[in-house]
């Protein structure tokens, strides 16, 4: 399935939900923040949340910054 | 001594606030927080690198559990830009206490006012707490404090400029007439800046560039908590008059 | 963190001190002292009160143990007045370190520099440690320190005005051509001229009226003890550059 | 014997020296300085330094100033 | 000489202009606007005074075909005023350009950024070239620009207050950024300020009370002409750059 | 309009006094004191150059006869070679007014003060009037003017540094001691410097790098021209007092 | 009849336009501006406005002001 | 003969008087100041000023300076 995350596009396969999504690229879920197609999706959401093609995502975290 | 600072609730025994960027490393970053003795420090909301995992991270150098980290929204140029951001971080930090700045061009880093009140509105009724990055315009600081803000942020100069404190009566302006916390942010340079911030009766000063940007962090970090602590206590105490000609100090009386 | 203060051989840890004169009691000189963490304090010489003996006693206030008696000549206006008073002071407290100062006229108290380098001189050939207040005119500065001079004691402005350093540049030239400590006496106002002070790279600060005429004397002695600091790490940190535009402090890339 | 002492004249009977003027005057010596006709007295001599009729004194002290 | 300042395509060769308040009479006003140079006034819109017809008339000194007249809405707090204001003052006059001013308290007479960019695009729409009185903020400047006002006027400091350019570095970068005449208005207190103000790069400088209540009104319009002029062509000429040690200005080689 | 400037007995309409180096051309620099509306300029006294005839001569095109030469002592550093230069100039002009300046070294040429002082009487004796560069020491300047110097020249700051009046206290000072005219000698950078000087009350000015140095010296000429009349007149008319907050320039009665 | 004139309520007679209170004030037309019952009546219009009981008229023109 | 005239040493013959020298110069007296052995000459002495071998002189005039 195609997916454009933080502005990147590619393909993923084998992947249904967010949580899929952010244990495939080696996350740990809880310093980010997902955005999916503008909405955010809370952590808890993460498993419920299904993923479908052409989904934009935004994944963010703390870094520094003044 | 001075009582605590207290924001949106939050208890603080230090006035200063640094920031996490510009620094050579994290690890440089952390010691300049510990030396500084802050309690807050600024942090930026950014995409994960998802091609170099092995980047150092943020938290594993300032624990979060040690220093609040208060989001803010640099490089955000409209009121939605910073609202999105905000958003973000709450659900990445999982707290509503925030810095917004909504800023107007690149060149100046200046704060675009409409902008940052309108979000800032927003925000408030969207259940944030607001820090917010101002100019020193004092109306501007009343409808940002009417509108629900937690704290005043006034720039003593444009970020990162190093120019100190150019228009002390505004910022006194601002003081005299605000019942959240004042604190400046951007503009120090020196330690004498953030002292004189603080002589005008601001709560606190934020900086970033000033400890980042020294030759040696750590000792300006030192510097910074002594400025504040100095000119907190002067603010406190009240200093002497001023006087167009001498005054001795020791007694006329019983010269041989 | 900075080393240690050196004058005349005796090492200092506090780079503040203090005069002891316009206090409302010695009890309040001797909190405030304790509040600026001072190892020196300027004392005056006077007549024994012969018809008043139970006048409290300053020795019996700040232990000459516990802190380094300073004798100063405040009140002279010649060399040979000065001398005097040095010498009684010497016999009086049996140490040779003292601070000289003589001044022309009782409106401004500026220094009279042709007497002062003349009693320096005299002062030193009888074997006195002279801490000498002076103009800070660099030129003079450079002959007393070549005359023997222990401290070279520039003024910030006149003597109880806390007008703060009005001239800066003079005393960086002096600071850059002094091998012996530089410590600016007189004019400082608020912590934040202290700091300035000591972030032009002197080695350290005496005061008296404003510390003895804020309205908490206390207070504000804590206040300058913090300010020394903060200028002095300040200076030893090297300060930012200055910039005419603004420079961010967050990454510009990974922005949402 | 008339003396002059810290610019006031004054009668001072039974006195011989430096010494017995300091105790007559109650004075603690070690917070002194004695200077008689313009010569600093040490503090080692006042026992051995007479005072005769006319001497003018200074004894002064530390207090505080900046 | 430096060419003349064009403001909504009216040329004038002073550019110095001054207000017609706080005299002890019109007759005092006249000669001061005669030793100023000035080309333009400003002059406020009020009731007629139906029970004293006596009453001197400021048209009777200062001369409509001979000065400029600049009507402000000083009083107004909101845009509703102004407007109405300055609409009474085209019907009075005869003319379309004014001085927009909205201010927002009484103390500090800071203007109101918000009700006056709302004004200013009201009356452009209506037909007025407006001068505006605004704060140093030059975001709000360009967009009081970017709405069609003929001049942009930041405050140097407070109305009246004559404390000089507080903040330089804000009004160079209205400076730098604007196209349309930029006029420092309020704060100038002595002929230094005005110079100031015109060395930074403004196109004219606008004030009442620092002419008005000097001791000599009429000497100090002329000290303030002759500023204006000193500043313009300062700024024209380049200045010097700054040095941090000494430069001899007499050749080193041929001394005896 | 203010009256004339009196120097030994001599009255000169115009305050500025310009010095004859840097220029790029002998012609530029007569006509930057053409339009500066000098009436005085300093010259240097050095060796006629043997081998080259042809080249140009400063009598040429600034004529002795239009404008007082002041001879200086400029790259003196004794008060024998001050005398001996001073001397030489007389023999060559035949006047005896002139610019003692004794300095203490290249870098700072900052006024050696006991050498000035010192040559000053020997010349005062030798029948020359004296105008003396000096520090802003007030109490040096008391000294020289009880020598009988025909004015006192303190510097503003490092000469050929353009960092204006570092001082204004010990220059305020210096005025309100003197009976002889007071002019800043030095450290004037641009227009709005000699206006504070001259608001000070200095009696006036003398510059070189200032207008030699600037992109456009015949313009800058003329900016210091109005820059010290502006000055003088604001000196003169008595500024306005500086106040906290605002001040309406426009009455508060009759608002419809 | 009753006007209310810059904020003063009084009774004028005989009076038909705002010209005829203008005359009637003694005003000198040209150096003021008139606003009836809050519109702004233009200097040409004076003859032909009519005024009539309880108008609110403002009658303004310039004064010194900074 | 020699003279050191501005630090230059150098062979002047035929040369009896400081206005000999001034005119074998090719200067212009009035703009000048003449200094011989330390000693200044005045301009009316330059005719009686005679000069010998060795001499030392400074030939001085005005140039521009701060």
């Amino acid at each position: 399935m195609e997916l454009i995350i933080n502005g990147e596009s590619a393909r993923y396969d084998g992947l249904r939900t967010v949580s899929d999504l952010v244990a495939a690229l080696g996350l740990e879920p809880k310093k980010l923040a997902v955005e999916l197609n503008r909405a955010i999706v809370p952590k808890s959401a993460y498993g419920a949340t299904p993923l479908s093609n052409g989904d934009t995502l935004e994944i963010v975290h703390f870094v520094g910054g003044g | 001594m001075s009582a605590s600072l207290v924001i949106a609730g939050r208890e603080f025994r230090s006035r200063l606030i640094i920031g996490t960027g510009k620094y050579k490393t994290y690890e440089e970053n952390a010691r300049a927080a510990e030396a500084a003795g802050a309690e807050m420090v600024t942090v930026a909301v950014r995409r994960v690198n998802l091609t170099d995992r092995d980047k150092p991270m943020l938290v594993d150098f300032l624990d979060p559990k040690k220093y609040v980290y208060l989001p803010n929204t640099a490089g955000c140029f409209t009121a939605d830009d910073a609202i999105r951001t905000l958003r973000l971080a709450r659900e990445a930090g999982g707290w509503s206490l925030v810095k917004l700045e909504v800023l107007a061009d690149q060149k100046t880093l200046y704060p675009e006012m409409e902008e940052t009140l309108k979000a800032a509105k927003l925000l408030i009724k969207d259940g944030f707490e607001v820090m917010v990055y101002c100019s020193d315009d004092p109306v501007y600081a009343r409808k940002l404090e009417d509108a629900g803000c937690a704290a005043i942020m006034p720039l003593g100069s444009l970020i990162g400029s190093g120019l100190g404190i150019l228009n002390p009566v505004n910022i006194r302006l601002i003081v005299e007439q605000s019942k959240v916390p004042v604190i400046v942010d951007a503009g120090v340079g020196t330690a004498s800046d953030a002292a004189v911030a603080m002589e005008l009766g601001c709560d606190g000063v934020l900086m970033n560039t000033a400890i980042a940007e020294a030759k040696d962090p750590i000792l300006m970090a030192s510097a910074m908590k002594h400025a504040v602590i100095a000119g907190r206590e002067a603010y406190l105490a009240g200093r002497m008059a001023k006087k167009r000609y001498a005054d001795p100090s020791s007694p006329l009386a019983g010269l041989i």
